[in-house]
């Protein structure tokens, strides 16, 4: 049941993220998909891969990303 | 097939199709990345999945088990570890996209596609 | 003397963190880029061929199946991989050479990138192993992005950064595909796939099979530049500095050839794959070519060029006989040449005059006779010349499709060949011949001796190339009919 | 006499085509040979669909014919269309892409 959960959890957050007006919450967004990409990694059986992607997708990839809104803009106009 | 794995190909196909529309459809160069990158995400889900058996184990080799019994249970480990690298390939791609945004943010001051990306080429071939 | 083929790759690499770790030392790097980018062509040649197993780990023989397995990376090294290595190597040793005697302060980043990339499309063209070489491909798409980062060209950057995402939509998508033929054969040794193919292990009429042909060809047109990519391909050839365009041109032709041979290997035995590949071959050579006639930046016209002659190499894969992909490879290894040629002579006149436009030049047979002279001979190679390279794989590629029974495909190749001469022409004659504008000023700037020696290395080439082809085509010949 | 006009008012439209600074003859030239080329290597590529049926590949040739001459200054528009904005490149790039896969999906085994 967890992994359907997470499924959902993944698509709707990859969605929400491109439709925020604030780019921060994108950043968010983003961590929140790539973390519950790597809890559904491990319930695939691929224990590895979790890691990797628990520390690539959920914290290096939002903080790239929030670095580059700091740096430019926070609004999408 | 199972119906874990079922679900999980219909995630990727999900994934992959957001990051073709992003791509298109969306103005915001940051987003437009995020998006794309979604694509990355999609396929290696996708790949993993490949992997993955309905019922079985991780597939590491602990003392004490009988070597058949874990070949036949095991999930397929080949994917796993082509998956590794494509994650880290695909985040070192995104930064290195975010970083041109940092540079050429500073010389066009919006963040808008069509204007950082437009048509370069009349620009600079005659000016005056 | 099997120990040098993976060193064809270690060592670039190595070269590549050394000199970056170590470019505050100026002269020792210098050194170094030097030692290395001559040797970078020599263990090409010096090395026996054979197969090279990573990790020791031989092939393993099922004994109830009877199916061979290879559970580690394979390099096979064999004619075909020792000229186009060697090719590059020594495109790379010139590059570098250029690029060293020109700036007194060195860069590290930017030879680590060039060193980078020659590394890349070597592992590419050894590897036996499709998702190494993905991996690879990645590295050589970052690589590339580099070098037409580090130029000091305006709009350079928005070119990269064009070309990246364009790449992260193009190189995700040939994974996806490479992902269909694990789930369907569970292995990424091409051997083992190509043996599940052939043997009746897949369907090959299932969908599954047919999009994994369609997602892989989609990768294939982003790294080789074939429409819809000719567009951003000529473009980052135009953003780059002149001999990083040389390199980088021999990386997309390598990467190509790479690439469409063990696509070759997997689908020859659908019909589709060669109706796929012609098609796209034909497209670019049109575009590439009518849209090289119309520019007035001559870069950008030779990178359509380049992108226009990509065709002839996709179309003689595309026929499917022995003769027809010797000829497309052979036109590949001369195309390697040329273009480069080219590049750098036209680098040369920029080095000079500051100015691309070819509206505002004129008149410079009298300032650089010598320039002139090889990048006519050049030029007319690319055409089809008799007696130069280009002439003998065109001849060869014409008569293939004849034999094939495509007479409509030899007529276009022949009109191709006499637009990109109109191009050349046109460009030559307002470069060269036409009077000297009065804006102009010629800065007396002397070319560079190293550029001129590059050309020239470059020319002897050539014509050796169209003198004895044979030297070539007779090897290539046996390595295709090995594949077949 | 209606198409030599049209091929007259061809060179006009050149004019817009290297808009900023001034048209050469060899510019001029050149486009119009990347005018014929283009039409006449189109045409000539459509004759190899007489593999398939050779009825088909000559009501094809004839009506690429008529509509390219007609619509007579091409390498404007195939210029416009083949710029270098990032838009256009992408959006070119999934419509190669949706096509490779419907045209295997569905017709992969027919040829």
């Amino acid at each position: 049941m967890l992994d359907f959960v997470l499924m959902i959890i993944i698509v709707l957050s990859a969605i929400l993220a491109l439709i925020q007006k604030d780019l921060l919450k994108t950043a968010i967004l983003t961590g929140f998909s790539g973390g519950a990409l790597a809890v559904l990694f491990q319930i695939l059986l691929a224990p590895d891969v979790a890691l990797t992607q628990a520390i690539v997708g959920a914290a290096i990839i939002p903080i790239f990303i929030a670095l580059a809104v700091k740096k430019t803009q926070r609004s999408d106009s | 097939m199972a119906q874990t794995q079922l679900a999980v190909l219909f995630t990727s196909t999900a994934l992959i199709i957001i990051g073709l529309y992003s791509a298109i459809f969306i103005d915001n160069i940051i987003k437009k990345i995020i998006g794309i990158s979604f694509i990355e995400e999609g396929v290696n889900l996708f790949i993993v999945a490949i992997g993955y058996k309905s019922g079985g184990i991780v597939p590491i080799l602990m003392p004490g088990m009988d070597a058949s019994w874990f070949s036949s249970n095991s999930a397929y480990p080949l994917p796993f570890g082509l998956v590794l690298t494509s994650i880290v390939i695909g985040a070192s791609t995104l930064a290195v996209m975010l970083a041109f945004v940092m540079v050429l943010y500073k010389r066009y001051g919006t963040l808008s596609t069509k204007v950082m990306l437009a048509d370069t080429s009349k620009k600079e071939e005659y000016d005056e | 003397m099997n120990e040098l083929i993976p060193l064809m790759v270690i060592i670039p690499i190595i070269a590549a963190l050394l000199i970056s770790a170590f470019s505050k030392f100026n002269t020792i790097s210098k050194i170094l880029a030097f030692v290395v980018a001559i040797c970078l062509p020599v263990i090409a040649i010096a090395s026996n061929y054979g197969l090279h197993y990573f990790g020791g780990y031989e092939p393993i023989l099922d004994n109830v199946t009877g199916i061979t397995y290879h559970p580690a990376i394979v390099y096979s090294f064999t004619f075909l991989q020792q000229i186009f290595i060697a090719a590059t190597g020594l495109l790379a040793f010139l590059v570098i050479f250029i690029y060293l005697a020109k700036y007194r302060k060195v860069s590290g980043p930017y030879l680590f990138l060039l060193f980078m990339g020659t590394a890349s499309v070597t592992a590419m063209l050894l590897t036996d192993d499709i998702f190494h070489l993905f991996v690879f491909f990645e590295i050589l798409a970052l690589a590339q992005v580099g070098i037409v980062a580090a130029s000091s060209i305006d709009y350079s950057y928005e070119m990269a950064l064009k070309y990246m995402i364009l790449g992260s939509i193009g190189s995700p998508i040939m994974l996806l595909g490479i992902g269909f033929l694990l789930a369907l054969t569970g292995s990424v040794n091409i051997t083992d796939i190509v043996y599940a193919v052939h043997n009746g292990l897949v369907d090959s009429k299932s969908p599954v099979f047919l999009i994994s042909l369609g997602l892989i060809f989609f990768g294939w047109l982003y790294a080789s530049g074939l429409p819809p990519f000719h567009t951003i391909k000529s473009g980052i050839y135009s953003k780059a500095e002149p001999h990083g365009a040389a390199l980088l041109q021999s990386f997309t032709v390598i990467s190509m050839i790479s690439i469409v041979l063990i696509m070759f290997r997997i689908y020859s035995s659908l019909q589709i794959f060669e109706v796929l590949i012609v098609f796209f071959s034909i497209l670019a050579m049109i575009l590439g070519v009518s849209l090289a006639l119309t520019q007035t930046d001559f870069r950008r016209m030779i990178g359509f060029l380049a992108v226009g002659e990509l065709g002839f190499i996709g179309l003689g894969i595309g026929l499917g006989t022995q003769f027809s992909i010797t000829a497309g490879l052979f036109q590949a290894l001369n195309e390697i040449i040329i273009t480069a040629l080219l590049f750098i002579g036209f680098g040369a006149i920029v080095n000079a005059t500051n100015e691309v436009d070819t509206r505002k030049l004129g008149g410079l047979l009298f300032y650089h006779p010598k320039v002139a002279l090889m990048l006519l001979i050049g030029g007319l190679a690319m055409a089809g010349v008799p007696p130069l390279s280009g002439f003998q794989s065109k001849l060869m590629l014409v008569q293939a499709s004849l034999n094939c029974g495509y007479p409509e495909i030899s007529i276009l190749a022949i009109m191709v060949s006499i637009a990109t001469f109109v191009v050349f022409v046109k460009t030559y004659y307002s470069i060269f011949l036409k009077p000297k504008p009065k804006d102009l000023d010629v800065e007396n700037k002397q070319v560079p001796k190293t550029m001129i020696f590059a050309m020239a290395i470059l020319l002897i080439i050539v014509v050796l190339f169209g003198v004895y082809p044979d030297v070539v085509t007779n090897g290539i010949s046996n390595f295709v009919g090995g594949i077949l | 006499m209606k198409l030599y006009d049209q091929i007259f008012n061809v060179v006009k439209q050149f004019k817009k085509l290297f808009s900023p600074g001034p048209v050469t003859n060899a510019d001029v030239s050149g486009s119009i040979t990347a005018e014929i080329f283009i039409i006449v290597s189109l045409v000539l590529s459509t004759i190899l669909l007489r593999h398939v049926n050779v009825l088909l590949a000559a009501l094809v040739a004839l009506i690429v014919a008529i509509v390219l001459i007609s619509n007579i200054p091409l390498i404007p528009k195939f210029k416009l269309e083949q710029e270098d904005s990032l838009e256009k490149m992408i959006f070119y790039a999934i419509v190669t892409l949706s096509i490779i896969i419907v045209f295997l999906y569905w017709g992969g085994n027919l040829v």
